[in-house]
């Protein structure tokens, strides 16, 4: 069908750079890759795909990702519903710490788990239950669960914000329905697309973990297909680890191609609901009967568990003259701070910051593109597309991006910049397009009745409801971006050296101290930040102003 | 290689990839640089797996850019050789590190000794085989994660008093295999294993911050893994780089990596602490480079999930 | 059937964030009662019948349904545990469910199985003639069918209170008729009570047993259609039940309220044709006199043009307070008649 | 202004995956008229609308506004570039907009700036009661005074072409009035023309220049409200433009139609009084005869009760196509005009 000029030039020149990003981000690197297995193994891979122990690598990488996907989204799902309520005492603080986990890097929060629960750990040496487990399959599961459910809450949170339809539960309260069964039937339902894109993120994401895994998972053997690429690269002198590297890096993605396409495909047209613009009484809430403060207090022991022990092992770890003392203030030095804030690393700060917010900003962007463009038929292969590069793994990711580009963008921080761009796409797109099918279209065919542009009605109409999914997928992307460690310890030459490779090179990988010292400080340095963009979520948040029954007690 | 050039920088700047820690490589170039006025040095530091990766993408694309390769083992260093990468080279004055430590192709500029850790009031270690009694709970470096572990892996498995066994008895014992030395080194520290084989700079680094742990030197000896230093082929910048490896493995350079902490290559120079007469032991890279899949794979039997 | 009157509101007062929507309403439907809530826009009929429903809290007050307390300012109920069915004025659809699964949810909640519940969910579509659109879901359906499924849905709770809100706002004549019968046979059958919100006049007047006139969130009179369209407590309440003028009394002082119908051409008074309405089944006239301006009704199609002299007379007239502004009460009829001729 | 008609549908259809909605329609609004579509709920009002705003593409036919094609299933302008305004029957108000911001959106797209185009929609705002309202977003407003900030939207627009959705289904006589007014103000002022979708008759006749009939997507009838009230094309029209009885014709063989006012009590002609219905200004009887059953209207309340015999008589009649199954009819009727009394 032929639209109007102007309108096609900008959807098609649009179109075309989205297009053309995929090709540059995600297709080309890949299919350098799979050029370079081909080439060198003479299409020949059954030594790879046959070694021992694969299959076992294989089976447990789907495993994990596939429990934690079933555990961190619904978590995740119920901490959005659950701090919706307007009763819960200090939602505000709430919403921040839930976020916190995704402040530090991941081998971070590994060692802070196996500190705070391990043997020889906080609830060790204090209660005498330490749980050895923890350095373990179940150990990892729980760790990468914890670190994926800010991410699945998030989602859902703002596939919650970006529209208020209070007379949808009430009317399903008057039909008969119980708090949980009109959450069941009602609420749940409604959130789909924004729990559909959760799921995919947290699954792909997992699929690529490797830093807890390693570090967790070593002790019982827990070997993953991020574990075994990593094994090759670091005996991989040779070119044949190396391209085993890389098989096994595409076999990830195949893995990953095979869920997220079909599911892509499938779902998500069918998860859209087209919704009617209608009248919108104001929000009240029907998360459960239960009193705010029951809520609070639940959400309190959550926290404490899964945030509050760790990162306070994290801050003993990080004021502790050295490891295995206990963290007495006779053993208290800040030598790890000193060894963290050195000139280059503030240099390394700003350049950091800098290339952060830059991703982000182009990531929110990009992002948003693709969430309109899939909704057309042509552009529905993209949202699987720019999801393959986020399993991954950095090193590979990196390895691919050089190979692409690094004749021409070696050393520079330009390349650092393509890798955080393909890395997080994903990132990006799946929270702005849960959000985006919760937005009714009549609302922007008025804007259009009304005589503004495509573009216009955008910016006017459709923009406000989405602003805190996009404020979402930015933050998530500026986080992730700023404290990466591995593609940019991989990618950077002189004068691009980002935080995380300046303090992790200070001393091997790992060097726990100053590492622990370093999360405690971005932690600090983000909590702000942090705060504000809640209370700014709040305040564009469609308004919520009711004499919600919740505020009055509740005969059983 | 002429990624030198394709970065625009100026002709006598050198590029140099290694995985020694910052502070064993920092000192060096500033040194370096003291000496030989005009001649800038760009750093590229990662661990081996990063540096690896690096490397191979390089090759991939365009060619090694970087004139001088600091690997952290042999085993690394001589797939560079295979692939033609680096090589061919070694300074003159090479013979003041012992043959032990050097190739045609590359030269040993500082050595990683694998010793045995050990926490506060558990025995330390007399011989490494103290390691599999009873009641000792061990923890062993992943051979497929650090290239030093392996090194260890490599000398016991050719040992005719040890073998791939060893790991066996260790295993009965309760060993339990972590990803890095350091994870070996804190574990031990934290009292969560009795004892541990680790790398001895990060086991002594532990003790002096107070951390309660004691170091072995156990019979037959400490397992030396040298890191050594080689010129890139076909560097752009083949003098500077010369001259770069040729300080390394000189005696004012030795004499800075000793300062800094780490192990020199070459004798004479008193470097971090060596107990008396401790004894060291060498495993052989080549049989290991050749049989490293058989015994990774033996390895992972008995350590694998 | 219990014996107490199907709802009570005793001194009734909403707030939104401070702006008072319900002021101290006292309104009693007993059982098997249909009480027509009748206000303009903005009066409250929401708001009342949601504060009913368990959707706000009272300000002050309290609400009894069947005698059992369920709403005061210290104490509530939830919507589910009130005996109550409710149509929203905007449907409030679930945009994920098609026709039949919403008419279908109530039936389910009160535990019949899934086959089953269907049925009877498809008993109602039919009966309100949507039964082919039982599969479709609200995004692919017209204004009216969106209504008519939120009907079904309320008619399919079975509750003993049924709280309408404008139901029929987007239906024909016909399929208002249609719904209408549908809603008394089965509020006669079950003996259910219902608060039906409306800005009709004539449908509240037609439907109800009794007819509460709502302004700005008071209750201004209560009582039969036939009391509040011929005795309405004043020039408000005439205006908003139907065509009214408000002249001088032509026997004695005083002002008068007529109705369009209470007066009728060639009597013995004198005056002029401004206004001539064709409006189908009669036509409407607005007549000039020293008495005031007056709206006057015939049956048929318009036999004199404006402009013309025409005598008439009064049938019946009612004495309303005098407070009323004579010029603004003209302005106001020919306002409330004006349209394209 | 352009000379050519304000909008011509020629042969439109509309489909939704698959299923006809609009069947080959040809209309055409000629400038500064005001064109009712008058059809029962599904009949296609909202789908003809939107597919002139341009928000669906017709499957066949093209549309022409100011004589510009702007749509055929080849081409399609958008929205923005077509000269509409456009009042939803949902409103589909901005939930993040006050209802100031609202109203001024449109000024502001026509490049007023920020303080002026607030300062014409305060008194768009303002002409329709709710400038108090202004400032408060979608959720904290009644359904009349959401449809009201949807219809000022519309009016802030100043098209030359206006499609109104259902406007006045959510607001009271007077508002209604009121609207009205201030819309047919502003059409004669701008000489623009309207297409105005309803479902009540009574509305449409007394407000349209011609009346379209809608009837499962297809035109069935187009002319004054005179005609198509007079001279319904067949018994659908009949009843779909007012009340109107089928019954066999007293005055030889075939079926006439008999409109409520046609008929009067006190004639040559016998029967009896089924049933009486008190309609404020008038009363509404149900007269069995063997002529059939047909409705008869009389000015003010009720005179006899049911099962009275009367004599009544026809003032005039309009033979229909025999076409008409007479027992179906007087279901109709008598349902059509049931409700509690
Ligand atoms: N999005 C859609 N998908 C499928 N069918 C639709 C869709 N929208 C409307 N229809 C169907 O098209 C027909 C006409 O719909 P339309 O909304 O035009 O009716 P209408 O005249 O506006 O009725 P109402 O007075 O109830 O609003 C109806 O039968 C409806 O079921
Ligand atoms: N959520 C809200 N917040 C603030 N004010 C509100 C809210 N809902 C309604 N109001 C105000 O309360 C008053 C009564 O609203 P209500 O919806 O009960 O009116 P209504 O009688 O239903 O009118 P309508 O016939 O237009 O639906 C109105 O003036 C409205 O502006
Ligand atoms: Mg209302
Ligand atoms: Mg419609």
């Amino acid at each position: 069908m032929r639209r109007a000029p102007s309108t096609v030039v900008v959807q098609r020149g649009v179109f075309t750079i989205v297009i053309s990003l995929v090709v540059v981000l995600v297709a080309f690197p890949i299919a350098r890759l799979a050029q370079t297995v081909w080439a060198e193994t003479d299409g020949d891979l059954s030594w790879i795909l046959g070694s021992a122990g694969l299959v076992t690598a294989v089976r447990n990488t789907l495993l994990l990702a596939a429990v934690v996907t079933v555990v961190a989204v619904p978590s995740g799902a119920l901490l959005a519903l659950a701090l919706r309520r307007a009763d819960v005492p200090g939602r505000g603080f709430f919403r921040v710490a839930v976020l916190l986990p995704i402040l530090v890097p991941d081998f971070v929060l590994a060692y802070s788990w196996t500190q705070a629960y391990g043997p020889a750990g906080f609830t060790d040496s204090m209660t005498g239950l330490g749980w050895d487990g923890v350095r373990g399959p179940v150990g990892v599961a729980v760790v990468v669960a914890v670190n994926a459910v800010p991410l699945a809450y998030l989602v859902t949170a703002v596939g919650l914000a970006s529209r208020a339809e209070p007379d949808l539960e009430r009317a399903a309260r008057v039909s008969g329905a119980g708090a949980w069964t009109a959450l069941r039937t009602v609420t749940v339902p409604l959130l789909r697309p924004a729990l559909a894109a959760a799921g995919v993120l947290v699954f792909v994401l997992t699929l690529g973990t490797f830093a807890i895994p390693q570090v967790m998972g070593a002790p019982a053997g827990f070997t993953t297909v991020t574990t075994r690429i990593y094994a090759n690269l670091s005996l991989g002198g040779d070119s044949a680890s190396f391209v085993e590297a890389v098989t096994l890096a595409l076999l990830l993605v195949v893995l990953a191609g095979s869920v997220v396409v079909p599911a892509d495909a499938l779902l998500g047209p069918r998860l859209r609901v087209r919704r009617q613009a209608v009248a919108e009484g104001s929000v009240t809430a029907s998360a459960g009967r239960a009193p705010g403060r029951w809520i609070a207090a639940g959400l309190g022991c959550y926290l404490l568990a899964t945030v509050g022990l760790p990162l306070l092992a994290l801050v003993a770890a990080a004021v502790t003259r050295a490891v295995g003392l206990p963290p007495a203030p006779s053993n208290w030095t800040t030598d790890n701070f000193r060894e963290v804030m050195t000139a280059r690393t503030f240099e390394a700060l700003t350049r950091s910051l800098w290339l952060a917010v830059t991703a982000a900003s182009l990531l929110t962007l990009l992002g948003a593109c693709v969430a309109v463009l899939e909704r057309r038929r042509s552009g529905r292969p993209l949202s699987s597309m720019v999801t393959l590069t986020l399993v991954l793994p950095g090193s590979t990711l990196a390895v691919a991006l050089l190979i692409s580009y690094g004749r021409w963008l070696a050393n520079t921080l330009a390349i650092i910049l393509l890798a955080y761009l393909a890395k997080l796409w994903a990132f990006a797109h799946r929270p702005v397009s849960g959000a985006l099918d919760r937005l009714p279209p009549d609302e922007v065919q008025a804007a259009r009745a009304s005589g503004a542009s495509a573009l216009t009605a955008v910016r006017t109409v459709a923009l406000r409801p989405l602003l805190p999914a996009l404020m979402a997928a930015w933050f998530i992307c500026f986080l992730t971006a700023l404290h990466e460690v591995t593609m940019s310890s991989l990618l950077y030459g002189p004068g691009s050296e980002t935080l995380a490779v300046v303090v992790l090179n200070s001393q091997e990988l790992g060097g726990i101290g100053p590492t622990a010292a370093l999360s405690v400080l971005l932690t600090l340095l983000l909590a702000v930040p942090a705060a504000l963009f809640w209370v700014l979520l709040r305040v564009v948040r469609v308004p919520e102003t009711d004499p919600s029954p919740e505020v009055v007690p509740h005969v059983a | 290689g002429d990624g030198g050039q394709s970065e625009g920088a100026a002709s006598d700047t050198i590029t140099v990839y290694t995985c020694v820690s910052d502070e064993t490589i920092q000192p060096i170039i500033s040194d370096f640089r003291d000496k030989n006025p005009g001649t800038e040095v760009d750093l590229f530091r990662a661990p081996t797996g990063e540096l690896n990766a690096r490397v191979a993408a390089d090759k991939r694309s365009g060619g090694l850019r970087a004139d001088v390769i600091w690997a952290c083992d042999p085993l690394t260093m001589q797939a560079y050789v295979d692939q033609g990468l680096v090589g061919g080279w070694v300074p003159d004055d090479a013979s003041g590190i012992p043959a032990d430590y050097r190739t045609d192709d590359y030269v040993g500029a500082h050595i990683l000794y694998m010793v045995a850790v050990s926490h506060d009031g558990s025995k330390a270690p007399k011989s490494w085989d103290d390691l599999t009694d009873p009641g000792e709970k061990v923890a062993v470096p992943d051979p497929s994660f650090a290239a030093s572990a392996l090194g260890a892996l490599g000398y016991f498995a050719d040992s005719p008093d040890y073998g791939v066994q060893f790991y066996d008895e260790l295993k009965h014992n309760g060993a339990v295999q972590v990803s890095s030395p350091d994870d070996v080194t804190v574990g031990v520290a934290q009292g969560v294993y009795d004892a541990g084989i680790t790398i001895a700079t990060s086991a002594y680094k532990a003790q002096q911050d107070g951390s309660p742990v004691q170091v072995a030197w156990p019979e037959p000896g400490a397992i030396a893994i040298y890191g050594p230093v080689a010129l890139v082929k076909n560097s752009a910048d083949e003098k500077a780089a010369k001259n770069f490896v040729g300080y390394v493995v000189s005696k004012e350079g030795q004499t800075t990596v000793a300062e800094s902490g780490a192990y020199p290559t070459m004798e004479g120079i008193d470097g971090p602490t060596v107990p008396e007469g401790a004894p060291v032991v060498l495993p052989d890279w080549k049989s290991i480079g050749q049989q490293k899949d058989r015994l990774l794979s033996e390895y992972q039997s008995i350590f694998g999930g | 059937m219990s014996p107490d009157p199907a709802l009570v509101m005793r001194n009734l007062s909403v707030e939104y964030d401070g702006r008072a929507a319900l002021r101290s309403v006292d309104l009693t439907v007993s059982q098997g009662e249909v009480l027509a809530l009748l206000g303009p826009s903005g009066a409250g009929k929401s708001t009342a019948l949601h504060v009913v429903a368990g959707f706000h809290a009272p300000a002050t007050g309290e609400i009894y349904i069947n005698g059992e307390l369920v709403a005061s300012p210290s104490y509530l109920e939830v919507p589910n545990r009130r005996d109550v069915a409710v149509v929203f004025q905007n449907y409030a659809l679930w945009p994920h469910m098609s026709a039949l699964d919403t008419v279908a949810y109530p039936v389910r909640r009160r535990g019949l199985s899934r086959s089953s519940a269907q049925a009877e969910a498809m008993e109602i579509l039919d009966r309100l003639n949507i039964a082919h659109l039982a599969h479709r879901r609200p995004s692919e359906l017209s204004g009216g069918e969106q209504q008519r499924v939120g009907l079904a849905r309320a008619l399919a709770r079975r509750a003993s209170l049924y709280l309408f809100d404008e139901p029929t706002a987007h239906l024909d004549s016909h399929l208002r008729v249609v719904f209408l019968e549908e809603m008394v046979s089965r509020l006669r059958a079950s003996g259910a009570a219902a608060l039906y919100s409306t800005h009709d006049a004539e449908e509240a007047l037609g439907l109800a047993d009794r007819v509460a006139l709502l302004h700005d969130g008071r209750v201004v009179q209560v009582g039969t259609p036939q009391q509040v369209y011929d005795e309405p407590a004043d020039a408000w309440v005439a205006r908003l039940t139907g065509p009214a003028s408000v002249i001088s009394s032509p026997a004695g002082p005083g002002h008068v309220l007529v109705r369009p119908d209470w007066a009728y051409l060639g009597g013995p008074l004198e005056g002029r044709l401004l206004k001539v309405w064709f409006r189908g089944p009669h036509s409407d006239h607005l007549v000039e006199s020293r008495f005031g301006t007056l709206l006057l009704r015939e049956p048929g199609p318009p036999a004199h043009r404006a402009g013309q002299r025409v005598s008439w007379g009064l049938r019946r007239s009612w004495p309303v307070g005098g407070g009323e502004d004579q010029a603004e009460t003209e302005d106001q009829i020919s306002s409330s008649f004006a349209g394209p001729e």
